[in-house]
């Protein structure tokens, strides 16, 4: 560990892998909702995020809009692409009689592959596939346990809490968020209830559209992104997601911590070029001692 | 059934039918010119000013009547930066478009993959970009079937050299830095260059603490910076293609107070100050050429030209594919023929100064022949210094055009 | 076959979990007999039979096919030792022909073996014929009636030509007449030495063909005997109709809208893909009455309350105050007051008591949901109780309160209730059932009750109608019952 | 009668492929080297169609046995160069075992759980490629000495027949017996099992089958290239578009495969001068055959044959 002493790594640690987190948490919990909901695994998750970016991105490089203004535009394009991510491939996979039940799981995947790449293949076109970066909201560094720590990392995981919060006190406080809540729970249940399950996936999707916009443009801030991002981007939630127990959105919360603690220990203590690794083969595991996750019901 | 299956037949049928559709030739084979193939990234920024510089000088060429009467046409491939698909759109500017020679790729990867195949197809190809060595040791040792091959820029060893000159008379003599640390993105390129690095950089006074190699797709790099600030070095010596926007913005964003000087590509392009929303400014880089710095006389009208048919600037493979471009004309000029074999050897022969200074290829009896020649009288390169959204070069001294300049979070010293 | 082929099982056990679902089960059959074996739902009769086919492994036990011990093989090996089983759910292989499924069943385990030999073809022949498969050897699965793809799987059962053959519901979703056909079929297999274990619900639907019968219920064994023996049993009866019953029906000329009733169900008929799960099914209920529809597991209850609450396609008409329902979303329909306390429960089950009432009168307006969840806490105390603890977490009597409480929520019209007495201890139905005859008592609902426990459903109902293989064959007031029904019904 | 009928369609195919054998008479190099990698892809396609539509596994890592293949056959070329047979035997090898390691999740965990199993096991050999760079050559890729032949013609009537023959025997495979026995597995593991079919057994073939044609494909394309890399072995794009070309040409007929291959590449070839935008369109093609003809294009030839 070079001249570093012990304790300062363990503060870096601790800080670093907070912010890291909190955006993998921000980022897995939409996916982690939708599959609760609508059963649906969306393989464009990434792609949907680094649309956010670039957008975020070209608003501040061409229209010259300051970062409020770029953050919104971003949020809103991540929002939108969300939305017709539903109501072009997804909805109408879950209506149509063509595909036997048992088959659109593959179908879905599929398509949503398909629809990923070519919202890749797209920014590329239009602004190259080289890494962009958001202009952050908030800049310079501030000291915390004797870690110099940009106030945009500080940002990130402040921001990532209060949506996080936010999203809880829909889902938990207000009838419209407990339907959906409950939906993930038992969507059969709630048709029961007197309430349309279709509005609920138009809901439920929305939330997701804001997360997906939110979590890339704060990645975009802090980490920055390319069109190559995309795979990695979606296997990550995925593999936070399976993690925490598919369609338990407290499971992906937990989840993203551990996935991201782990990527940043050993990041730290064994080497950058390693990151990943650890996290895979916990997944892998996980998956042979618990196949339903941590906290999976399914 | 017997229908069904052959429906399944015409179906069959009609998929080789669009192959034969594919096979009629795009373009008629025409003997009044003299074909070049472009293999490029064009959606890497890189990549992108390939095409561009090498129409430019084509059309300039052409303008002055061509070479031997003929004149120069282009044919452009996007690659999507992969390899696969550059075998294809190799094979299909040989046995389709009948290039007589091809400017590959500014990515080791991709010329390392058609460099068989350029062999194969016995037609010259030269990379305006890539930098691993082993595209010049693989001619060495099969030079009578690679000898097609010709690499247009510095090799990682070259570069090496010149990041440690540069350092050497702006660290050591100007800052009086004593120690560093190599950090490099983990690929083949890197490989040579990380070598000659840490034999270099002692020589030129720079003490190397710890040797960091990462993998092309991190993301976070708040680990290694931190790691790097813990060996208190006075300078982090980079070697950066891949990645680029990430590590820079994240650099200024946690303020690491440690310099950054190497070969960092994608800080040669002039988009790089808006990709990174300005945190680049401070930054030091290696490069043969740079918008303002006139290397050569020839550098700045093409700059300007360049500048005026596109609306940017070129990136560093723009110039080189520029000068490919006038001494492959000027090769098949002395070659008198587009014989693959004749070019090759007229090439060898080449003595041309372009934009990056005066080009010469190593003989086939070196280490690695068809790598450019450096030094003082052929290509030296420069070390340029990101200032307030410009690309200033400080090194070395005669084409210098600005002097160091760090942003405030940058303790020069501090660590020692 | 030398020694006689047959099958015995002793002291077979089965646990999930906590809940024993087999305990110390005991049963023989001889070749070329007929064993029947009957029981309510959660009876555990079908474990049983997973755990004879391997398909469960038993936690203790012995089951012995022609004197080998096979308990805790896997499937496979049980079936080529000699034991074939016919699922109640058939999916044949659609890409297939009918003769190319049967051979399926031909083929030796092996990866070796790329070319069928030909014999394989005629002896396929040979047992469609049996099956009288013979017509439609070369016709696709999907192209065939629902009798026909029983028929497969039977073929596909006997292939084998299995010692045991273990068939599950033999009779569910054949109209009344493919039903006699199937059990001529069953008798044949019977004749040819084939030792056969039917599994039902009652012992009526099997009398015909079984020559002994064994009733069971949670998982024990309560009586053995030929047909007519077992019904007569006491415990069965128990178990099937409860003892002595006293009603309260009002008479069905005190409903004022007696001209157009509440709810109409016209010639209603429902298919699960081919399986005919209601046929021509018509009846009514008025406004203000309590009606039960008595019927075994299997027989179409919740099939017809699904398609009243508008989540299944359907032929024939559903009116409602004369009102036609089609096309009405379930939501819709849920909205306007035809609530339906479904048998699965639909819990949330992360959410506490509280929440899911909440759910349930979430369009109520706030004072007007928290008088209406006071009212339900009276109604099931122990809920109260319960109130801030999460759904899953209840036992299953407390799940079956906060259903129909959350179904109540919702203020109904017409409240549907399935099977809300499932797998529930006597002192929780007890409560359940005081708490119903408050509702009739105090209120002006409708209740539309599905129950297979009569004891359960006569004692508040004005009317019954009984469902019987996807068909009403009873109506009248609940003291009639007893007389009219009884043996039927076992 | 059926298997007549798989006959004739074989019988089509080997007409097919002797007027395709033809081609390079007529046809310049290049259009060969892309329908030799079509033919590669094809293989790829109709290996993963064995295991998805046969045996019923959502497998995601086409690539970790091709690239497992590939990689193993390269690495050896490159290490010793023993004779190439040599290697592409041991890459098929590699593959098998491989494929026999992917079995193993399959036979516990389902659905998407297994479906991830597959993505992460194409994450660690990429990253494995990634990290051991000095054996693979890492991010950059591996440039193998030796190639089978340079000849377009030669390497196109190898992979033409590799391909030919492939298809012959994965078709007749999946209308032999033991299909019929996959088939039935994959549709209900627990009626197959009580009819007296091992499961495990036949599932673990059909990884094993899959693997072999995978991983000996790859070494041979790696042999045609005269370089691996984990942008053309190894990298999920690559998986996803094996996969859209299985879907494309019809999920459950093995052949259709090859249609979708030759689509995808033949597309993507006469796009070329819409320039950039070529991929964007094949994948909306892709993306609209997949959402309104789910049968894809050999299930819309045969649809007739089709029952619900």
């Amino acid at each position: 560990m070079g001249t570093a002493s012990v304790s300062v790594v363990f503060w870096q640690i601790l800080v670093d892998g907070f912010a890291v987190s909190s955006l993998y948490a921000l980022g897995a919990m939409g996916f982690a909702l939708i599959f609760g909901v609508s059963g649906v695994l969306n393989l464009s998750h990434g792609a949907l995020m680094v649309a956010a970016v670039v957008a975020a991105w070209a608003a501040g490089d061409q229209l010259h809009v300051g970062p409020y203004t770029g953050a919104a535009i971003g949020i809103a394009v991540g929002f939108i692409a969300t939305l017709l991510t539903y109501f072009i491939i997804v909805s109408p996979l879950l209506r149509t009689r063509k595909i036997r039940e048992e088959e659109k799981e593959i179908f879905i995947l599929t398509a949503t592959l398909l629809w990923g790449i070519m919202i890749q293949e797209l920014i590329a076109y239009l602004y190259t596939n080289n890494a962009k970066t958001v202009a952050p909201i908030v800049e310079g560094v501030m000291s915390i346990f004797g870690v110099r720590t940009p106030k945009n990392e500080l940002f990130t995981a402040v921001v990532c809490w209060l949506v996080i919060g936010g999203l809880w006190l829909l889902v938990n406080r207000t009838r419209a968020g407990k339907s959906v809540l409950a939906a993930s729970m038992n969507p059969r249940g709630v048709t029961l209830l007197g309430i349309e399950l279709s509005q609920i996936y138009i809901a439920t999707w929305a939330i997701y559209g804001l997360l997906v916009g939110i979590a890339g443009v704060l990645l975009g801030m802090f980490l920055g992104v390319s069109s190559y991002s995309v795979g990695p981007l979606t296997a990550s939630a995925f593999s936070i997601v399976v993690l925490g127990g598919l369609g338990s959105v407290s499971g992906a919360l937990i989840a993203a911590y551990v996935v991201g603690y782990l990527e940043t220990i050993t990041a730290y203590l064994i080497s950058p070029a390693y990151r990943t690794i650890p996290a895979l083969l916990l997944l892998i595991v996980v998956m042979y001692v618990r196949p339903r996750g941590l906290l999976g019901r399914r | 059934m017997a229908k069904l299956e052959k429906r399944a037949l015409f179906a069959a049928l009609g998929a080789s039918a669009v192959a034969l559709a594919l096979a009629t030739p795009g373009y008629a084979q025409d003997s009044n010119t003299f074909k070049i193939g472009v293999i490029a990234e064009v959606q890497a920024v890189a990549g992108s000013s390939i095409p561009q510089a090498a129409q430019l000088a084509a059309d300039e060429i052409n303008a002055a009547g061509g070479v031997n009467g003929k004149k120069i046409e282009l044919v452009t491939y996007d690659n999507h930066s992969s390899a696969a698909e550059s075998i294809r759109a190799f094979q299909r500017a040989v046995n389709e478009d009948h290039v007589n020679a091809v400017i590959a790729s500014y990515i080791s990867e991709v010329v390392l993959a058609l460099e068989p195949w350029s062999g194969r197809l016995k037609t010259v190809m030269i990379t305006p970009g890539a930098a691993s060595d082993v595209i010049t040791q693989n001619i060495a040792k099969d030079y009578d079937n690679l000898k097609y091959t010709f690499h247009g820029y510095l090799t990682s060893t070259s570069l090496a050299d010149s990041t440690c000159a540069a350092a050497k008379d702006l660290l050591v003599g100007q800052l009086h830095m004593k120690s560093a640390v190599v950090m490099s993105e983990d690929a083949a390129w890197t490989t040579p260059l990380d070598a000659e690095y840490l034999k270099c950089l002692p020589d030129a006074g720079l003490n190397v603490l710890d040797h960091i190699r990462f993998s092309p797709d991190t993301t976070d790099f708040t680990p290694i910076f931190n790691k790097i600030e813990g060996e208190k070095p006075d300078v982090m010596i980079t070697g950066i293609s891949h990645v680029g926007v990430q590590p820079t913005v994240q650099w200024k964003q946690q303020e690491v107070p440690i310099p950054m000087l190497g070969v960092a590509s994608q800080a040669t392009n002039s988009s790089f100050w808006n990709d990174t929303n300005g945190a680049t400014e401070g930054v030091l880089y290696q490069a043969v050429s740079g918008p303002d710095v006139a290397v050569t006389p020839k550098t700045l009208p093409f700059v300007k030209a360049f500048k005026a048919k596109f609306g940017n600037f070129p990136s560093y493979a723009g110039y080189t594919s520029y000068d490919e471009v006038y001494y492959l004309a000027d090769a098949f000029k002395r070659a008198g023929s587009t014989d693959s074999d004749k070019l090759v050897t007229a090439l060898e022969a080449t003595d041309y100064v372009g934009t990056i200074g005066r080009i010469q290829f190593k003989g086939k009896d070196t280490s690695n022949p068809h790598a450019l020649k450096v030094g003082p009288d052929t290509i030296t390169g420069l070390m340029l210094q990101w200032q307030d959204g410009k690309q200033t070069n400080l090194w070395p001294a005669n084409v210098a055009n600005g002097k160091l300049r760090f942003p405030k979070f940058i303790k020069i010293g501090s660590a020692n | 076959m030398a020694e006689p082929a047959h099958l015995e099982v002793s002291g077979l056990t089965k646990r999930f979990g906590g809940l024993v679902a087999v305990k110390d089960m005991a049963l023989r059959v001889e070749t070329g007999k007929i064993l029947g074996l009957i029981g309510p739902n959660g009876s555990g009769k079908s474990t049983v039979m997973k755990l004879i086919m391997g398909i469960e492994r038993p936690d203790a036990g012995s089951v012995r096919i022609g004197g080998v011990e096979v308990a805790g093989w896997p499937s496979h090996r049980i079936a080529r030792l000699g034991a074939g089983m016919v699922f109640q759910h058939s999916r044949p292989l659609h890409r297939q022909t009918v003769l190319e499924n049967i051979k399926l069943a031909l083929l030796p385990d092996k990866l070796t073996r790329l070319f069928a030999d030909p014999a394989t073809d005629e002896h396929a022949r040979v047992i469609a014929e049996r099956v009288g498969l013979d017509g439609v050897l070369d016709r696709r699965p999907a192209t065939l009636p629902f009798a026909d793809l029983r028929k497969i799987e039977i073929a596909k059962a006997i292939a084998r030509n299995p010692k045991v053959l273990l068939i599950d519901e033999p009779f569910a979703g054949l109209t009344s007449k493919e039903t006699a056909a199937f059990s001529d079929l069953i008798c044949e297999l019977r004749d040819s030495g084939h030792a056969i274990l039917l599994v039902d619900h009652n012992v009526k639907s099997v009398s015909r063909l079984v020559d002994r019968v064994i009733a069971m219920y949670v998982g024990e064994h309560i009586a053995e005997g030929t047909a007519d023996e077992v019904m007569r049993n006491e415990t069965v009866r128990r178990v099937y109709l409860g003892g002595s019953i006293e009603t309260a029906a009002r008479p069905e000329s005190s409903f004022r809208d007696a001209a157009v009733p509440f709810l109409e169900v016209k010639d209603v008929s429902v298919h699960y893909g081919k399986a005919q799960a209601l046929e021509s099914v018509s009846f009514h209920v008025h406004a203000g009455e309590f009606v039960s529809v008595v019927g075994l597991n299997g027989a179409g209850k919740t099939t017809l309350f699904n398609t009243i609450s508008g989540l299944l396609p359907y032929s024939g008409e559903i009116r409602r105050e004369g009102a036609v329902l089609r096309g009405q979303s379930a939501a819709t329909i849920a909205r306007n007051g035809i609530v339906q306390s479904p048998e699965s429960r639909e819990l949330f089950v992360d959410m506490t008591v509280r929440e899911n009432l909440d759910l349930g009168g979430q369009r109520l307006p706030i004072a007007e949901n928290a008088t209406q969840m006071a009212w339900l806490f009276e109604l099931f105390p122990i809920l109260k109780a319960r109130q801030n603890q999460a759904a899953g977490t209840l036992s299953g009597g407390e799940q079956q309160m906060l259903t129909i409480a959350r179904a109540l929520m919702m203020k109904p019209k017409l409240l549907i209730l399935d099977e809300p007495t499932l797998g529930l201890a006597p002192v929780i139905l007890e409560q359940i059932s005081k708490a119903l005859e408050r509702l009739r008592q105090t209120t002006q609902i409708t209740v539309l009750l599905g129950e297979q426990n009569v004891t359960f459903a006569l004692p508040h109902a004005d009317r019954v109608y009984v469902l019987e293989h996807a068909r009403i064959v009873w109506e009248g007031e609940p003291a009639r019952f007893a007389a009219e029904m009884g043996t039927g019904y076992l | 009668m059926r298997f007549s009928s798989a006959m004739r369609t074989l019988l089509v195919l080997l007409v097919v492929v002797v007027v395709a054998s033809f081609l390079p008479l007529g046809v310049s190099g290049y259009v060969l080297g892309l329908l030799t990698i079509a033919c590669y892809f094809g293989v790829f396609a109709m290996a993963w169609d064995l295991l998805f539509g046969f045996a019923g596994e959502v497998n995601f890592g086409p690539t970790f046995l091709i690239g497992t293949g590939a990689y193993t056959a390269g690495i050896l070329d490159n290490l010793y160069q023993p004779p190439i047979w040599i290697c592409v035997a041991a890459g098929t090898i590699a593959a098998v075992v491989g494929g026999v390691v992917l079995a193993l999740p399959a036979l516990r965990v389902r659905g998407p759980y297994f479906g991830l199993t597959t993505l992460v096991a194409v994450l660690m050999l990429q990253n494995y490629v990634v990290v051991d760079a000095s054996l693979t050559g890492g991010e950059i890729g591996l440039t193998v000495p030796d190639v089978i032949t340079i000849s377009d013609a030669k390497n196109y009537e190898i992979a033409l027949w590799f391909m030919a023959i492939s298809a012959a025997i994965l078709f007749s495979l999946s209308r032999s017996p033991v299909g019929l026995i996959l088939q039935a597995s994959g549709q209900d593991a627990v009626q197959a099992g009580a009819l007296g079919f091992n499961v495990t057994k036949h599932k673990l073939f059909a990884f094993i089958i899959s693997a072999f044609f995978s991983g000996l494909a790859g070494a041979l394309m790696v042999f045609y290239l005269g370089s691996a890399s984990v942008g053309t072995f190894v990298d999920i794009t690559v998986g996803v578009q094996i996969i859209i070309a299985a879907v494309l040409g019809g999920r459950r007929t093995i052949l259709g495969g090859v249609l979708g291959a030759v689509f995808i590449i033949a597309m993507a070839e006469a796009l070329r001068p819409i320039g950039d935008l070529a991929n964007f369109v094949v994948f909306a093609m892709a993306l609209v055959v997949v959402l309104l003809f789910p049968s894809g294009f050999f299930g819309l030839l045969t649809r007739a044959k089709e029952g619900g």
